[in-house]
């Protein structure tokens, strides 16, 4: 994938959350630490799967690249150009957002019309009459009949309304989409539809996407490569076949064990114990360290850096004691 | 196979609505012995969740519930409100699907799991009750069972809500437990967790296990057998060998079809086209207007569920076609 | 706003419509809603009295002092021998005025607080919700007391405006809305906070909306909801507000008739003349009664759960 | 806890101290002048007369230096001097608030129960007929006013029953806690009434939220009965937002209890501060609403520390 | 539910009683106000001059009769007596105290304590009210322990009218204590601890003061005349009238007097003719003179043909008749017909809206097309007529005033204030354009002055003092009070009163209507109240009221 130009970069990208406190008599203050020095990059036309469980940080990060969130540290590249106030205008624009509650995700108050073609509106992109034409030629394009456009939001189905905000973030002819659990509020047999709509989608448009999941048997049929990120860390990051195939992190090994399948009866015992720790208080070291099987002395003392498994360059892994 | 410990005749719940009652499920019949696991699947709205409150006796309010529950050979259907108190709780458990919002957060997680005790148990009080509630903690593989007795609700994490919320339903030692979507809540790696303790404590007690959930997966993980829904209706039933080995109905092949697998990529994953139809669309059969195998004649009347091999049952006309 | 072209007028009547048809469905509220049709018809209906049957509102006849309901007098007359019936119509258009004024202002002020504070979080909402915090606190009526008693030449208006009927009445506009906006920008806030962290609005602002955008085309038309409740029940408590202020001597200053003035001017009466007392005081009962049981209806109406 | 209620308390002081500043800017804005009143019926009295007063009183000085003067006084707990009653601030005031006080505890712990009863009951069936009836009394209990109630109840009780004396806080002459009590009963129903309306509403509301959730659900499941997941799950959550909305409203008693007091004639805070502003007496309307906002801001602290109490998810820091 | 219904009936059976069979020891009083403070001299109130009526008594006092009579002294002085003679520019007058008097302490009242008054009168920093009185005394001699001599300043007819006393043996401390202006208000026993017994010297003593809802009165045991015939009297303030009027029909109260604020005339009207028999009414006429002042520096009210068409447009016998039921008379200047000074010559204008119209056209007032007059300008003949809000007796009166100035073309326009803004500021910085309604209250007799003589304009420059609202100024009437005041000549005296009236009536400064009249309700058990219709109210001769 390197040939492919680099779209967006997030460079030694932290988020942390004020929880409040400290000051005049305010007690302890607490800090959420929601992404820790998250670094990598996603070229023009490539899927990128972010994967982890929640309070992993991958929505904060999905935030971060959509622009809803400053991020605390770090530098993020558009094009490879840093963000500034004007990279951003440009941005805005070619990075465009599907979120994972298709009930919530739309303004009940407006026509679907309305509703795809707000990021036209807003960035006062065309006439009127051909951003209707627009908003008519998406609906079409997500596989919508046509008079879908003067209904509203109430009167579809959830797998419908994900087509509409698909609908939507395709608007503006964006070169990115950032698609933040696009399918795990839909029911099983209505995500399969979403996903070849997505690929579909793709290949049509040459879109590039970061797909924010937690369903490891979805990443594996859509995107290029993976990010695993765990407690605000990124984990591991490879080409999706290599991961699939080899994975090098002892999290994404356990993961990856842990996703159930179909008529396979369970093996018991599982593959990882434990629940991960807060994010308030993170361990000190491998943040993984207290779950993790091959756990060491090192671990314990020492933040391990992201560096390429033995003899395959390609898959990067966070561990001192990579596969 | 030993006798069935539940066995539900045509159970169907039905709820006013304009004018009419509108039959959110119908025709369920199905058994279940001791020690063995029923996994009951279904897309949203499919009426898994309602059949699970019917077997407790806690239909919503208006809700009317018809046909027969035999629990242990008594006829739970009808009965009075005294006779299901003393039921649930004690022989019939069940577990809900958020761990979050089904315990109570104001109370300690000790004292709700006492609570059971208390209730149930003769002359049972509640200092002894919430010391017998560490010990359950204990069997549900809580750490430090005697702290988290005392934590509120939202001071344990998720994967220990819902170890807690089984460590109530196994309080007073049910012979059945219903498990609603038990795991969906919860990260894969934590879902696997829950998964083992459920097959460990059946393990151990011998208790029969009502799974239902919407994957696939997750319920061929742990059932023995395998109750497909699809708007309101049983679509197929068969043990889980021979529902995946030779799926029956078209929509299970559907869903088993959709599903992607972790471990192998396809180019395109098979669809099924539309979406769940809104309840009571007239005869015929539910599935009809997505089916690729539907014709004149399914449209017509519905299928009744019948046997094609020993005990995989379906219900469709194209079965096996 | 170039948006606002798009005909999304037919359309958009369809959530309404929705609602609409809830609201139909809920017994009370549509009755609280004919009934305060109906009294908002009996206030207007002054106006033909006055214009074709010759009644005044204000002429005195002192031979018929406390006269029982008659042809000339429908529902007789008052302790100077006014026509009740008319009075009652006219007091009702001030008392509904009153209560509608001042809550719209009012509910403005709090929209004016509460979507801000609500929106932008942070230092704008600490400050501005300290600030509500602080005005709840006040004691209301006292503080009512001491608005009403406020000498508006000392605030720089001529002497002649601040002795004027228009500026009795719209004192008391004023000070309720000044006084009465707390609870609306409370809740306004609440689902300004709620509506914010909606995916609909985070999309907008991934494409860049700015703050007013998001305010005005998706805030503002999401917290109609409880707005709109919010409203139909402070209308009724402005009502009360106002026969309250009149019992203390500072509302609509008599001989301009309100139902609050009348229910308090025969309070001396109400051994004597009860009936003086009873027609205002039944209008300002079902005024507020049928303020809140359509204020439920609406809320039943707005809610999506209570769809089934 | 401690930091939770001492940081409190330093709001609502500062909230105290910006409203004193408003209610003083208020009070300056009241028709006449404490001079002029002075001055009312000496003809003797000359514009100089009234200009050598006005500076001892410091009456000539801005806004903000008198108010400064003011504060500087108040807090060495000097509140001037009544003009209607001829004593100090404080004397006058200190035993009309603990007479309100009264009442309004009493009222208010009434109107609580009342409506926690009341609530429970209609939230049980929602729509249902005895839902009805109590949304009914309660709507009513909002819609009359509250001097209009009060002058029913001495009709009724008073005038034709003979059951309760119509006004006073006690007999000349006897000093029973019966006598008292009797005189308490019609001021105190008419105040929780008023009251137990909103309140009712709001159980009532809250009751079905709570019935309506997941751990009421799983109380059954339990094998719990009606009665305990009721009073027991549904009821103590519904308490939380109940509790905070009751304890805000504490203050609007204020309200009522002007009303009441100054039809069943008894001495109270809120009719003091009603006469105090119709009677030009400056310092004692400014200290009253002071004290009343106290009130009001101390009910506020309570309901923050109930809400922490009921709530074990609140932390208080 | 049924429980909490239990309960409540339970409550009600506890708590409920049927009303005490009154001891007729007792005697509950109602009144619509509470006296601010209890000191004599500081904020003149109606009820505060009625509540010290039971505890402290004046040297004299007019009676029910309308005759200056001695309460603490043995003769009134008088020229004839030579108890007041001439002195020098002024007068010297004796004050001779009946002996035996006592403080309800047991210490006797002597000259010292009217002396002491005087100090107190006549120091401008004292705080009191009303210094006029004291600023034409001089000094004051001590004769003995009974007698004083009071030296005025200039003659003055009203010298016969003794004052009230202090007890200097309990006040002197606070007179002293006082370092600022108005001080000796503040620390006076009166309004620190007004139940101390030595404050008084009248037949019942305060011994219960619960600001703000009740004074309790009992016995003064040093009291040297007629025993009280209640052990207790009771004042009790409620300020609604309608619940006031309750109390009265429940038994709470037994006694709503006329001469305190209390019911209202409308009131007592209409109970009366609900219940004739349940109680005795009392209606007497009264000094209080209610009347329109109208301002004449209006350019409008300049003309006096438009005056008089305004009082000619009036039918206020008819007014009267309905409203009041004939009780309050109509007037015809501000001297009312019991008033010993009343001069027959001016009669009261009859109701004649022929002559008003005529009157209004001569003045070039003509009948618009609205009814309303206009003149030759095109100006409306529209007046605004102010009162004092929430006062529902003259809030009628205006309204039926208004409708019958429409009928001959004038329009008034109703803008009424809260009664202390009206007196704070409409009327007394002449801010009411028009009219304004309301009543004078003076003693018998007594020269008008403060309402009528030109040097009591108010002005900024006199810093609003006077209450000559109306801009009123005559040459006549000026010499007319002058004389009043200060001729002691019983022929001058009558003739200044004769003239004064025939003026007022001419020139109409202001619009008469009626004299109030005092309306008592008397439980049918109690004697000896006797109304009196002016400022020395009846509670001076308390110790006559008995039950039977």
């Amino acid at each position: 994938m390197s040939a492919a130009a680099e779209l967006v970069a997030l460079d030694r990208i932290s988020v942390q959350f004020d929880l409040g406190g400290g000051g005049f008599l305010g007690g302890r203050r607490r800090v959420l630490r929601a992404a820790q020095d998250v670094s990598f990059s996603i070229a023009e036309g490539e899927t990128l799967g972010l994967v982890g469980e929640s309070g992993s940080g991958k929505s904060t990060l999905g935030n971060v690249v959509a622009g809803l969130q400053p991020p605390s540290a770090g530098t993020l590249r558009f094009r490879g150009r840093a963000m500034d106030a004007a990279t951003w205008r440009e941005a805005r624009r070619s990075i465009q957002i599907v979120f994972q509650d298709p009930f919530g995700a739309l303004d009940p108050r407006m026509p679907v019309s309305d509703i795809i073609a707000e990021p036209l509106r807003i960035r006062c992109i065309g006439s009127t009459a051909g951003r209707r034409a627009r908003a008519a030629e998406l609906v079409e394009q997500v596989g919508l009949p046509r008079d879908a456009l003067n209904r509203y939001p109430h009167e579809f189905s959830g797998g419908q309304r994900q087509r509409i905000a698909i609908a939507r973030a395709l608007a503006p002819a964006p070169a990115l989409i950032v698609a933040d659990e696009p399918l795990s509020a839909l029911d099983v047999s209505i995500q399969s539809q979403i996903l070849n709509l997505m690929k579909d989608l793709q290949e049509a448009h040459g879109l590039a996407f970061l797909f924010i999941t937690h369903d490891l048997a979805v990443v594996n049929h859509l995107v290029d490569r993976v990010a695993v990120l765990y407690l605000g860390r990124l984990v591991e990051l490879a080409p999706r076949a290599e991961l699939f195939a080899r994975p090098s992190h002892p999290y994404t090994q356990a993961l990856l064990a842990s996703v159930p399948r179909i008529g396979v009866r369970r093996h018991r015992r599982p593959a990882i114990s434990g629940e991960m720790p807060s994010p308030l208080a993170p361990p000190p070291g491998c943040v993984f360290h207290p779950r993790c099987p091959k756990a060491q002395d090192a671990c314990r003392h020492d933040v391990p850096a992201l560096a390429p498994a033995p003899g395959r360059p390609a898959q990067l892994a966070a561990c001192h004691f990579k596969d | 196979m030993t006798a069935p410990l539940l066995e539900v005749t045509d159970l169907g719940v039905s709820f006013p609505h304009a004018g009419g009652r509108h039959r959110v499920v119908a025709g369920i019949s199905y058994a279940l012995a001791p020690g063995r696991t029923l996994g009951v699947v279904g897309e949203s709205g499919c009426g898994k969740s309602v059949t699970a409150l019917a077997l407790v006796g806690l239909v919503p309010a208006p809700g009317h519930v018809e046909g027969s529950i035999r629990f242990d050979g008594r006829e739970l259907v009808g009965q009075s409100h005294a006779a299901w108190r003393a039921l649930r709780g004690a022989d019939i458990a069940m577990v809900f699907q958020e761990p979050m919002t089904a315990l109570n957060p104001v109370m300690t997680i000790g004292r709700q799991i006492a609570e059971s005790l208390v209730l149930h148990r003769d002359g049972m009080g509640w200092r002894e009750g919430e010391r017998e509630a560490v010990g359950l903690l204990e069997a549900v593989g809580i750490n430090a069972p005697r702290d988290r007795a005392r934590a509120y609700p939202h001071q344990l994490s998720g994967g220990m809500r819902q170890r807690a919320v089984i460590a109530m339903a196994l309080a007073c030692g049910p012979r059945l437990l219903v498990a609603d979507e038990p795991t969906t809540a919860l990260d894969v790696t934590i879902q696997a967790q829950i998964l083992d303790l459920l097959q460990d404590l059946q393990d151990r007690t011998g208790m029969a296990i009502q799974f239902i959930s919407h994957n696939l997966a997750v319920v061929s993980a742990i059932a023995h057998d395998i109750i497909v829904m699809y708007a309101g209706r049983i679509v197929e039933r068969a043990p889980v060998e021979a529902l995946f080995a030779h799926p029956l109905h078209p929509y299970t092949q559907g869903l088993i079809a959709t599903l992607p697998d972790p471990d192998h990529r396809v180019a395109r994953l098979p669809v099924i086209p539309g979406s769940v139809p809104d309840l009571d669309t007239g005869g015929g059969c539910r599935f009809a207007d997505r089916c690729p195998r539907a014709d004149a004649a399914c449209r017509i009347a519905e299928p009744a569920l019948v046997e094609m091999a020993p005990g995989h049952l379906v219900a469709c006309f194209k079965a096996g076609a | 706003m170039s948006a606002a072209v798009l005909p999304r007028t037919d359309a958009a009547l369809s959530v309404w419509r929705l609602r609409w048809r809830r609201f139909r469905r809920h017994r009370t509220g549509m009755a609280a809603l004919a009934v305060l049709a109906l009294l908002g018809i009996f206030a207007l209906a002054a106006y033909p009295m006055q214009w074709f049957g010759g009644f005044d509102p204000d002429a005195t006849d002192l031979l018929a002092r406390f006269d029982p309901p008659s042809a000339a007098h429908w529902l007789g007359t008052d302790e100077a021998g006014r026509d009740e019936l008319v009075r009652l119509m006219v007091g009702g258009q001030i008392s509904l005025l009153v209560g509608l004024l001042a809550t719209v202002f009012g509910g403005t002020l709090g929209l004016l607080i509460g979507i801000p504070a609500g929106y932008f979080g942070g230092r704008v909402d600490a400050v501005l919700m300290r600030f509500t915090d602080g005005m709840m606190s006040l004691p209301l009526l006292p503080l009512l007391i001491v608005l009403g008693a406020v000498d508006l030449t000392k605030l720089g208006f001529s002497p002649e405006f601040a002795r004027s009927g228009a500026a009795g009445f719209w004192r008391i506009v004023v000070i309720i809305a000044i006084v009465d906006w707390t609870s609306i920008a409370r809740i306004v806030r609440a689902a300004t906070l709620a509506v914010k962290e909606r995916d609909y609005v985070r999309a907008a602002r991934a494409s860049g909306a700015g703050a007013a955008d998001v305010m005005l085309s998706h805030v503002l038309a999401n917290v109609a909801t409880p707005i709109i409740v919010s409203f139909t029940l402070t209308v009724g408590r402005v009502i009360l507000f106002e026969s309250v202020l009149s019992f203390l001597g500072f509302g609509v200053v008599p001989p301009t008739p309100s139902w609050g003035n009348m229910l308090n001017n025969a309070q001396e009466l109400v051994t004597t003349a009860p009936a003086l007392a009873v027609y205002p005081g039944l209008l300002i009962f079902f005024t507020v009664i049928a303020a809140n049981f359509l204020g439920d209806g609406l809320q039943h109406a707005f809610d999506p759960r209570s769809e089934r | 806890m401690a930091r939770f209620i001492l940081r409190r308390i330093l709001q609502a002081a500062f909230v105290l101290l910006v409203m004193s500043f408003v209610i003083y800017s208020l009070i300056g804005l009241m028709p006449g002048d404490p001079i002029d009143i002075m001055i009312a019926s000496n003809p003797g009295a000359t514009p100089e007369l009234a200009a050598a007063l006005r500076k001892i009183y410091g009456l000539d000085q801005p806004l903000l230096s008198r108010y400064g003067h003011w504060l500087w006084a108040a807090v060495q707990g000097d509140f001037g001097y009544s003009r209607l009653h001829s004593a100090p601030v404080l004397a006058v005031l200190a035993p009309a608030l603990w007479q309100t006080c009264k009442l309004m505890l009493i009222s208010f712990t009434a109107a609580v129960l009342l409506a926690f009863a009341l609530g429970i009951v209609a939230a049980l069936r929602p729509g249902g007929p005895v839902d009805a009836l109590i949304s009914l009394f309660a709507f009513a209990g909002i819609s009359v006013p509250v001097f209009w109630l009060a002058l029913m109840m001495i009709l009724v009780f008073a005038v034709d029953l003979h059951w309760f004396p119509a006004s006073g806080i006690a007999t000349v002459g006897d000093g029973s806690i019966r006598d008292y009590a009797r005189h308490m009963v019609m001021p105190v129903i008419t105040l929780a009434l008023a009251q137990t309306g909103g309140f009712t509403r709001f159980v009532r509301a809250s009751m079905i939220e709570s019935l309506r959730s997941d751990h009421v659900r799983t109380a059954r499941a339990k094998g719990a009965g009606e009665g305990r997941v009721v009073l027991v799950h549904a009821f103590r959550t519904a308490l939380i937002p109940v509790v905070t909305v009751m304890a805000l409203n504490f203050g609007s008693l204020f309200g009522g209890a002007l009303l009441t007091e100054t039809m069943f004639a008894q001495p109270g805070m809120g009719k003091m501060i009603y006469d105090s502003i119709l009677g030009n007496d400056y310092n004692l309307a400014l200290t009253g609403l002071l004290f009343a906002t106290l009130v009001t801001l101390l009910s506020n602290l309570l309901a923050d520390i109930a809400y922490g109490w009921l709530d074990p998810r609140i932390t208080l820091a | 539910m049924r429980v909490w219904a239990a309960m409540a009936v339970a409550a009600m059976v506890v708590f409920a009683a049927p009303a005490y069979a009154a001891p007729r020891e007792q005697l509950v009083i109602g009144v619509s106000q509470f006296p601010s403070t209890l000191h004599p001299a500081v904020n003149p109130e109606a009820i505060k001059s009625y509540t010290m009526g039971f505890g402290l008594r004046p040297i004299s006092a007019f009676d029910s009769d309308w005759k200056n009579t001695c309460l603490q002294c043995t003769e009134l002085p008088s020229l004839a007596n030579g108890l007041a003679r001439m002195e020098g520019h002024g007068m010297a007058v004796t004050v001779k105290l009946r002996s035996g008097l006592l403080w309800g302490d047991g210490v006797p009242v002597t000259a010292g304590d009217l002396a002491f008054m005087w100090k107190l009168g006549h120091d401008p920093e004292s705080g009191f009210a009303d210094l006029s009185y004291w600023l034409r005394v001089d000094s004051i001699e001590v004769i003995d322990d009974l007698t004083a001599v009071m030296h005025l300043n200039q003659p003055w007819t009203q010298f016969d009218h003794l004052p009230g006393m202090l007890p200097e043996h309990l006040e002197a401390k606070a007179a002293a204590a006082g370092k600022q202006p108005g001080d000796y208000a503040k620390q006076s026993l009166y309004a620190r601890a007004p139940t101390t017994p030595g404050l008084y010297n009248g037949p019942y003593r305060i011994t219960q003061y619960d600001s703000g809802t009740q004074v309790v009165l009992e016995p003064n045991p040093y009291w040297h005349g007629t025993a009280p015939g209640f052990r207790r009297i009771v004042i009790r303030a409620i300020e609604n009238t309608a619940a006031l009027q309750a109390n009265l029909q429940s038994g709470d109260v037994d006694f709503a007097p006329g001469d305190a604020p209390s019911l209202t005339l409308d009131q007592v009207l209409a109970l009366r003719r609900q219940h004739p028999d349940a109680w005795t009414y009392l209606f007497k006429p009264a000094l209080s003179y209610e009347h329109i002042d109208l301002n004449l520096d209006n350019p409008i009210l300049a003309d006096i043909r438009v005056r008089r068409a305004l009082l000619l447009a009036l039918d206020r016998r008819t007014l009267a008749d309905r409203l009041f039921e004939g009780m309050q008379p109509v007037a015809a200047s501000f001297v009312t017909p019991l008033d010993p000074m009343h001069d027959n010559a001016v009669p009261v204008q009859p109701y004649d809206p022929v002559r008003a119209r005529a009157l209004l056209a001569e003045a070039g007032w003509r009948p618009g097309p609205d009814g309303i007059c206009r003149n030759a300008r095109g100006e409306r003949l529209s007046l605004e007529f102010g009162t004092t809000a929430g006062n529902r007796v003259r809030e009628l009166a205006q309204l039926v005033m208004k409708d019958q100035w429409r009928a001959v073309g004038v329009e008034a326009l109703v803008k009424n204030d809260p009664a202390r803004t009206f007196f704070g500021e409409t009327v007394k910085r002449r801010q009411f354009s028009a009219m304004a309604m309301y009543a004078w209250s003076t003693g018998i007799s007594y020269p008008p002055r403060q309402v009528l003589a030109s040097d009591q304009i108010p002005t900024a420059s006199n810093n609003w003092g006077g209450s000559n609202y109306m801009g009123f100024r005559d040459a006549g009437m000026d010499a007319a009070i002058l004389t009043a005041e200060t001729d002691l000549d019983p022929g001058h005296q009558r003739a200044a009163w004769a003239a004064m009236q025939r003026i007022y009536a001419e020139q109409l400064p202001a619009l008469p209507l009626f004299f109030r009249a005092d309306a008592y309700v008397l439980p049918k058990w109690l004697k000896g109240v006797r109304p009196t219709g002016h400022s020395d109210y009846s509670s001076l001769w308390a110790e006559d009221w008995h039950a039977e």
